[in-house]
């Protein structure tokens, strides 16, 4: 019966979330949800696009691949959804793209920056409905072992990555490719899992190292108490970073003191003067009651490309959305003016932001 | 030699935060028998009950923790009528899978009440990195809760095998109705038994918080399974044994990650406790009883 | 002293009392014996409040105790030493004395009383230290009985005391069984080895099935040829 | 008696072979949509890993809980043959159930002194392990996991593998192997003093019940694309144990109501994110407050159970507790 | 030659010597007794015999092999069965399942058959079912085959104990404390049941009692144990009148 009843029929547009509510990574997830939830509410209260009402139907993926392929399953049988957004890692996003995919129904995760999310690694082909918002690996990795190297004139460094998290892997992988090529020194690759509460014993190694940098890919979190343990055993070097670092906890759980000396790659910086950022912090804050990490920002401009691509497709069809999406130029988001390559990557440039007694300071940009 | 001793302090300050949390897991499964998987989330809650008192009401630090642990104390009370008495006559397992119900009610509940993001404390307890022989790294905060963690310890100890409460909860433990027939009120003794071993998890939850400076509502799982390995590997129900699995966990992991490859701590750590308890089935201060036949 | 009226006690489905009425006197030694499954125990369980019953009254020195929690009648001077001993395996001998007079906050009465308790069990006092589960069943029992007295209990229930031990020792059991008697304790024996029981009892039920289908003196019923024929072995 | 035997055993098939062709029926007329499909075959995953923990568990009376652990060998094992060599999906699921249970051997011989909670922490220790080292191993994906695999993992064969596990189990455990087994969890002593090779047997079970949660793996693997060492963490071993205990410890069919239930249940939640989990973890509370032995007990659901009321005596077999 | 022969066995608990040079021999289709005071050391003795702890001096032979270090289904295995002084049941299990446990060890069919359900495995169950029930008629247990064992009236559960392990179809049957908890009545029944079981099924019984009716009844030979040693051996006669045994076991005015 209602089978038939087509997308640009209805009188809503339906939009999914595939999104970490629950489980290990739950607060990536719930920021994108209310970042993006924000931006939807915006367009709404503005008319909508194509006449209509843009539903954000979000289902929880329980921070697990499996229940990311099972949410997206329903997203698109069920609830119709002509696009979806999510999931806020590479992993959960690889455990869906495949339904999505066979579906037609395109996705962009806000944050899944490993490689092979846009890209089948083994045909090297793009895959046609999958769409990031953030930076892919390399860059990052690249650009921060560029910093490490001229402005730095670090020599030696150590990785200390999150070993659970692809992406704290890949940018680990490429800082390490680019540093090396550059003339520096891996001198160890040390690991953690984002439920330490301690890092004392592998710092105090690394400190026996003596490195002219570490570099630390990883989300806030674990990054705060890394930071504040290494400046507690006497580590003093600079701290390298990647835009997990991005959140107004971090100087809480590190302490400003200890945050002096780091520097990360990130999207945008919330100090910066740009009005798009301004406005959306202080709309943010309003809403929630908190200064907004990146994962939020991340989730905003995801609603923006997808509202943008919507509006775009004309019918609101998931084919057309593709279409829109591949095609989408220079649209103004928090993270900077967005378009598409041809691997599906956002084009955008990197900020290196330093880490002044627990204030963000610009320090340079980096063009894509 | 220098960098082994660091490792050493390295592991027993992480050891005696596992100890902390195990001391009151062992003491519940001693007497109750029941593996209660929601002490990991109690030690969450007196987490942030501690945030709570001091970051919102700024409370100084000790009525923070004293207000923690009451509460948490009345909770383990609540929790174990409304969720374990009922099952006191049931298979263990039932009581198990219980707890897993409580454990994941609590963190859900509280990540709905509180939101799931992260929380840091504000500095109330000051911190002092002492150096000793040069280069050797201590904080005062390592020292506090090694201190803590060992008088609780000691007092446990004492409460559990010295006091009368303590031998019927060991009555208890064994024989209900024969405790009952002792005179023992079986009710009275086993809530007692959860609002100690509840508020010391809201103990170590504060002291926890304020010492890495972060919490959030599921920063009990892990802490909690490492715990009850902890517990497990001293003999579980065994209040020394937990204290010194959890101090054994803390060295195992800190020399892995100090001189192996953290890469592989976890799995390495593991392995060595299979094969700690497969020399030592009962775990280390367990004795391996054998069934009388 | 003790007053029993027409209780009737269920195990889920299983209607294991039906109906039953006794009573103890002051002074008294009072046996029930009865054939396995009869439901003695559950008499005795059901007495001492472990298990609720479905209907009927219990007195106990004219209070009712019907739902009273167990512990308060301890206090009251009410215990049981149950069957199967249960004692606490691994606790030491004199913990597990200990526990017997959890009630009494007294130190130096405890241990006078542990020491009473030594000299009609020596082989307790050699073993004080002794884990109780490695103790042998004989010994084990001795320990229940002396547990039990911890408490100086004015009735003292007894589930089949002299169960798994050596005919020397069931003698002295039911020696002490009437010295304690003579001492002013009042006893309810539950016992499978009818002749003995009898023989220091005053009186006596027979279990049935969860009915008592005789009471009587203990001598009548030692000699009634019912007894005979079912409880003494022809 | 063996002539009613194959007369029951015909009417099974018939059932099931009906069942099966009008899902497969109604999954061609698009009144059950990939979505009701995906969850289908997620109920027959979680029966074979319900049933397989339910041997060991349930049956054999050993605390494990590392069956996640087992799960993960398979897939990644079955994975792992059809991304890197040319041999057919048969033959993947096969390897991957074969190496799981290899390591149920494996894990299992050292740590059967082991009792209860022991026994528990050192298969929960060896899950974590089989994760641990996956995470590191680049070969096989290391964190991201293994991407690419081919779907082909459909209704037909899930439905038909789940029959194949359950009857397995059930004809092993309805058997003096069966028995053996049983009676290690009444009381070891006595099997031991019996005959009963108590070593034995709980290695059997521990490889049987192994082998079965590498086959769901490779299952898994073959439907959802994509497999990652943190799918097979400790809480997944935790959903398995709930189902085996709600469904009653020991009762094949137990494990499957609740196996089926509890999946519905995870997926009719879904849109409720934290607040499903707090919903989840009240049910978990008040099912087991009223039915601490399980759904089932250790009984078996089977029609008799009605039959019985009526018509006593009559149509039992040679039934026994542990059912037929 | 004896078909068992104890010789200078000993084990020690900690400091314990629980039995000591403990020496007995037993005839085939011997029925003995082994008495003793409470902790004397029987239970442990049979826990010695059977596998459950392994001595610290000494030898066991059965039929000239000996049994030392082997484990206690091994044991079994070569012909020895026993019972428990606390009972060990299979509670949750039906009486018959029980006995089909205690002749997995002469099962017909293996693992295989059992899965695809070979014909081997009908024939092969139809088998045990049916020796089974034989057991259970000569225990009385018939009416009660589909009873779970925990739900037995203790005296049944001894006899159901008995009839388990006679279901391993041993040599030696080893029985502790058989008569604990029952009736003069059920203990009479119980002493025939044991002579008959001896002379039908061509058994070699040693039982540890304190029903000295039934001792006295139904053993030809009795051994006495006091503190891990033997103190006194001899026909029930002898025994009765045996001061050490009066002194240490039966008590005075033992009629
Ligand atoms: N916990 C229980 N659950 C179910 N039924 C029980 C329980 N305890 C006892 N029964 C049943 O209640 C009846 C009475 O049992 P009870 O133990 O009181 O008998 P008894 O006279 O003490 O026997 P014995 O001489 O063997 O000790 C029996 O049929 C028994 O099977
Ligand atoms: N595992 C053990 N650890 C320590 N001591 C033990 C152990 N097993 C038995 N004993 C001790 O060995 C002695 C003999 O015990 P055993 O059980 O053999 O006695 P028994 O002759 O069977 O007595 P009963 O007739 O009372 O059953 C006892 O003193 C007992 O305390
Ligand atoms: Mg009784
Ligand atoms: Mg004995």
């Amino acid at each position: 019966g209602g089978e038939e009843k087509k997308a640009a029929d209805a009188k809503e547009i339906i939009i999914g979330g595939n999104l970490e509510l629950s489980g290990a990574v739950a607060t990536f997830g719930t920021a994108m949800k209310n970042g993006a939830q924000l931006y939807f509410d915006e367009v709404n209260a503005a008319g909508g696009v194509l006449g209509k009402q843009i539903k954000f139907e979000v289902l929880d993926n329980k921070s697990d691949a499996t229940e990311a392929a099972n949410a997206a399953t329903r997203l698109i049988t069920q609830d119709k959804a002509v696009a979806i957004m999510g999931a806020a890692t590479s992993g959960n996003t690889m455990g869906y793209m495949q339904v999505a995919t066979d579906n037609k129904v395109p996705i962009i995760t806000p944050s899944g920056t490993a490689l092979d999310v846009t890209v089948d690694p083994n045909t090297k082909k793009v895959r046609d409905y999958v769409f990031r918002t953030c930076f892919i690996d390399p860059f990052q990795g690249i650009v921060m072992a560029n910093f490490a190297t001229n402005d730095l004139k670090a020599k030696t460094a150590v990785l200390y990555v999150d070993n659970q998290s692809p992406y704290a892997k890949g940018l680990a992988q490429f800082f390490e490719e680019s540093f090396i090529k550059q003339g520096g020194q891996i001198l160890a690759k040390e690991a953690f899992v984002p439920e330490d509460q301690d890092f004392k014993a592998t710092l105090t190694k690394i400190k026996g190292l003596n490195p002219d940098v570490i570099y630390v890919p990883a989300y806030y979190e674990p990054v705060g108490k890394i930071v504040k343990q290494s400046r507690e055993i006497g580590i003093n070097v600079p701290i390298l970073g990647g835009d997990g670092w991005d959140s107004p906890k971090l100087p809480e759980i590190a302490g400003a003191a200890a945050l002096n000396n780091t520097f990360f790659t990130n999207h945008y910086s919330s100090q910066q003067d740009d009005p798009t950022i301004k406005s959306f912090v202080e709309k943010y804050q309003a809403k929630f009651g908190q200064v907004p990490d990146t994962f939020a920002a991340l989730g905003y401009d995801t609603a923006i490309l997808l509202v943008d691509a919507v509006k775009r497709s004309e019918d609101g069809t998931p084919e057309k959305i593709k279409d829109a999406l591949i095609s989408a130029k220079e649209v103004q988001a928090v993270t900077g003016k967005l378009s598409f390559d041809e691997n599906h990557n956002p084009i955008k440039g990197a900020v290196i932001l330093e880490m002044k007694d627990g204030k963000q300071t610009y320090k340079t940009y980096v063009k894509p | 030699m220098e960098e082994f001793i660091q490792q050493l302090i390295n592991g027993i300050s992480l050891g005696s935060i596992y100890a902390l949390i195990a001391l009151g897991y062992t003491m519940v499964y001693g007497i109750v028998k029941l593996i209660n998987f929601a002490h990991g989330d109690i030690y969450m809650v007196g987490a942030y009950l501690g945030f709570f008192a001091i970051a919102i009401l700024g409370w100084p630090f000790l009525p923070s923790l004293l207000m923690a642990m009451a509460v948490c104390a009345v909770l383990g009370v609540v929790i174990e009528k409304l969720a374990y008495k009922p099952l006191r006559n049931a298979p263990r397992i039932a009581a198990l899978i219980t707890a897993i119900g409580v454990s994941l009610f609590l963190e859900y509940s509280m990540m709905l009440l509180v939101k799931p993001e992260v929380r840091s404390f504000p500095q109330v307890l000051s911190d002092v990195q002492y150096n000793l022989f040069g280069s050797l790294v201590i904080s005062s905060r390592q020292v506090i809760i090694l201190v803590v963690t060992i008088a609780l310890m000691l007092l446990l100890q004492y409460i559990v095998h010295k006091t009368m409460i303590g031998k019927a909860m060991r009555a208890v433990s064994h024989d209900k109705q024969a405790a009952q027939l002792m005179g023992i009120s079986v009710d009275n003794t086993i809530s007692f038994t959860f609002a100690i071993g509840s508020s010391l998890a809201a103990a170590a939850g504060v002291l926890v918080g304020i010492y890495y400076n972060a919490i959030n509502p599921l920063m009990g799982i892990m802490p909690g399974l490492k715990a009850f390995v902890a517990a497990v590997l001293g003999g579980i129900g065994i209040i020394p044994g937990a204290m010194a699995g959890g101090f054994l966990l803390g060295i195992v992991e800190a020399m892995v990650s100090g001189y192996g490859k953290s890469l592989y701590r976890d799995p390495v750590a593991f392995i060595i406790l299979i094969i700690i308890l497969i020399v030592k089935p009962a775990g280390l201060f367990g004795k391996n009883v054998r069934e009388k036949v | 002293m003790l007053k029993v009226e027409d209780i009737h006690v269920y195990y889920g489905a299983i209607y294991a009392i039906k109906g039953i009425s006794l009573e103890v006197s002051q002074g008294e030694i009072v046996t029930l014996i009865g054939a396995n499954g009869a439901g003695k125990t559950t008499i005795l369980n059901t007495i001492c409040g472990l298990i609720k019953a479905k209907s009927g009254q219990i007195r106990f020195e004219g209070k009712e105790i019907t739902g009273v929690a167990t512990q308060e009648l301890v206090k009251r001077g009410l215990t049981q030493v149950p069957e199967g001993r249960r004692i606490f395996a691994n606790m030491p001998i004199y913990e597990n004395l200990e526990l017997g007079a959890f009630l009494n906050k007294n130190k130096k009465e405890v241990a006078a009383e542990i020491e009473k308790v030594y000299d009609r069990f020596p082989r307790l006092k050699e073993r004080k230290n002794q884990l109780a589960g490695s103790l042998s069943g004989g010994e084990q029992q001795m320990l229940a009985m002396g547990r039990a007295l911890m408490s100086k209990p004015r009735l003292l229930l007894l589930d089949e005391p002299s169960m798994g031990l050596s005919p020397i020792l069931v003698k002295d059991i039911f020696s002490i069984i009437k010295e304690l008697n003579q001492q002013g304790t009042t006893i309810l024996l539950v016992e499978q080895n009818a002749k003995m029981a009898l023989s220091i009892a005053h009186r006596g039920y027979v279990v049935e099935t969860g009915r008592i289908v005789l009471a009587g003196d203990a001598e009548n019923l030692l000699n009634s040829s019912e007894v005979k024929k079912a409880y003494l072995g022809g | 008696m063996f002539q009613r035997k194959i007369g029951k055993q015909i009417a099974i098939l018939a059932v099931l072979i009906i069942f099966w062709a009008s899902v497969q029926a109604m999954v061609g007329l698009g009144i059950i949509n990939p979505y009701y499909e995906l969850n289908l075959i997620l109920i027959g995953i979680n029966i074979i890993l319900a049933v397989s923990l339910n041997l060991i568990n349930g049956f054999n009376g050993q605390f494990s809980l590392g069956h996640a652990g087992f799960m993960a060998v398979g897939a990644y094992g079955a994975a792992i043959i059809t991304l890197k060599t040319q041999l057919p999906f048969g033959l993947a699921l096969l390897f991957g159930a074969l190496l799981a249970g290899i390591f149920g051997i494996l894990v299992g011989l050292p740590t059967l002194r082991l009792r209860g909670d022991y026994l528990a922490i050192a298969t929960l220790g060896f899950g974590e392990i089989i994760r641990g080292v996956i995470v590191n191993i680049d070969y096989i994906g290391g964190a991201y996991g293994l991407s690419g695999i081919p779907k082909l993992t459909n209704w037909t064969l899930v439905f038909w593998l789940t029959v194949l596990t359950v009857i397995v189990i059930a004809n092993f455990v309805n058997s003096t192997h069966g028995r053996a087994t049983i009676s290690i969890r009444e009381n070891e002593i006595a099997a031991e003093a019996m005959g009963i090779n108590t070593t034995k047997y709980k290695v059997m079970a521990f490889s049987i019940g192994s082998l079965f949660a590498g086959l769901a793996g490779g299952l898994h693997a073959h439907y959802f694309y994509t497999i990652q060492p943190g799918t097979f963490n400790f809480l997944k071993s935790f959903d398995i144990l709930v189902m085996v205990v709600l469904g009653g410890q020991g009762s094949i069919t137990g494990s499957i109501i609740a196996a089926v239930g509890l999946t519905i249940l995870s997926a009719a939640l879904q849109k409720l994110a934290a607040l499903r989990l707090v919903i989840y973890a009240l049910l978990l509370v008040i099912v087991m407050l009223f039915r601490p032995q399980g759904l089932m007990g250790t009984k078996e659901f089977s029609l008799k159970m009605f039959r019985r009321k009526t018509k006593d005596k009559e149509g039992k077999q040679h039934g026994t507790a542990i059912g037929q | 030659m004896a078909l068992l022969s104890v010789s200078d066995l000993s084990i020690s608990f900690g400091g314990l010597r629980a039995v000591s040079n403990l020496n007995l021999e037993l005839n085939k289709n011997d029925l003995a007794g082994l008495i003793g005071p409470n902790g004397a050391g029987k239970t442990t003795a049979f826990n010695m015999l059977t596998g459950v702890y392994l001595p610290t001096e000494g030898d066991i032979k059965l039929d000239g092999k000996s049994l030392l270090g082997l484990k206690p289904y091994q044991i079994n295995h070569c012909g020895v069965a026993r019972t428990f002084q606390n009972i060990r049941l299979f509670g949750d299990l039906s009486v018959i399942d029980n006995l089909k446990i205690a002749y997995h060890s002469h099962a017909k069919y293996g693992v295989w058959g059992a899965i695809c359900r070979l014909p081997g495995f009908y024939s092969g169950e139809k088998e045990m079912y049916e020796k089974s029930m034989e057991l259970l008629k000569i225990f009385k247990l018939e009416h009660k085959w589909e009873e779970l064992a925990n739900n037995l009236p203790y005296g049944e559960q001894r006899r159901l104990e008995i009839a388990r392990a006679m279901a391993t179809q041993p040599r030696l049957l080893l029985l502790d404390e058989p008569a604990a908890g029952m009736n003069p009545q059920e203990t009479h029944e119980l002493m025939e049941m044991i002579h008959w079981i001896r002379d039908q099924f061509d058994l070699t019984i040693l039982l540890i009692e304190h029903d000295m009716s039934l001792v006295m009844g139904v053993c030809e030979k009795i051994y006495v144990l006091d503190y891990g040693q033997i103190i006194a051996q001899g026909t029930p006669e002898e025994i009765k009148n045996n001061r050490r045994v009066i002194e240490a076991y039966l008590g005075e005015e033992a009629s």
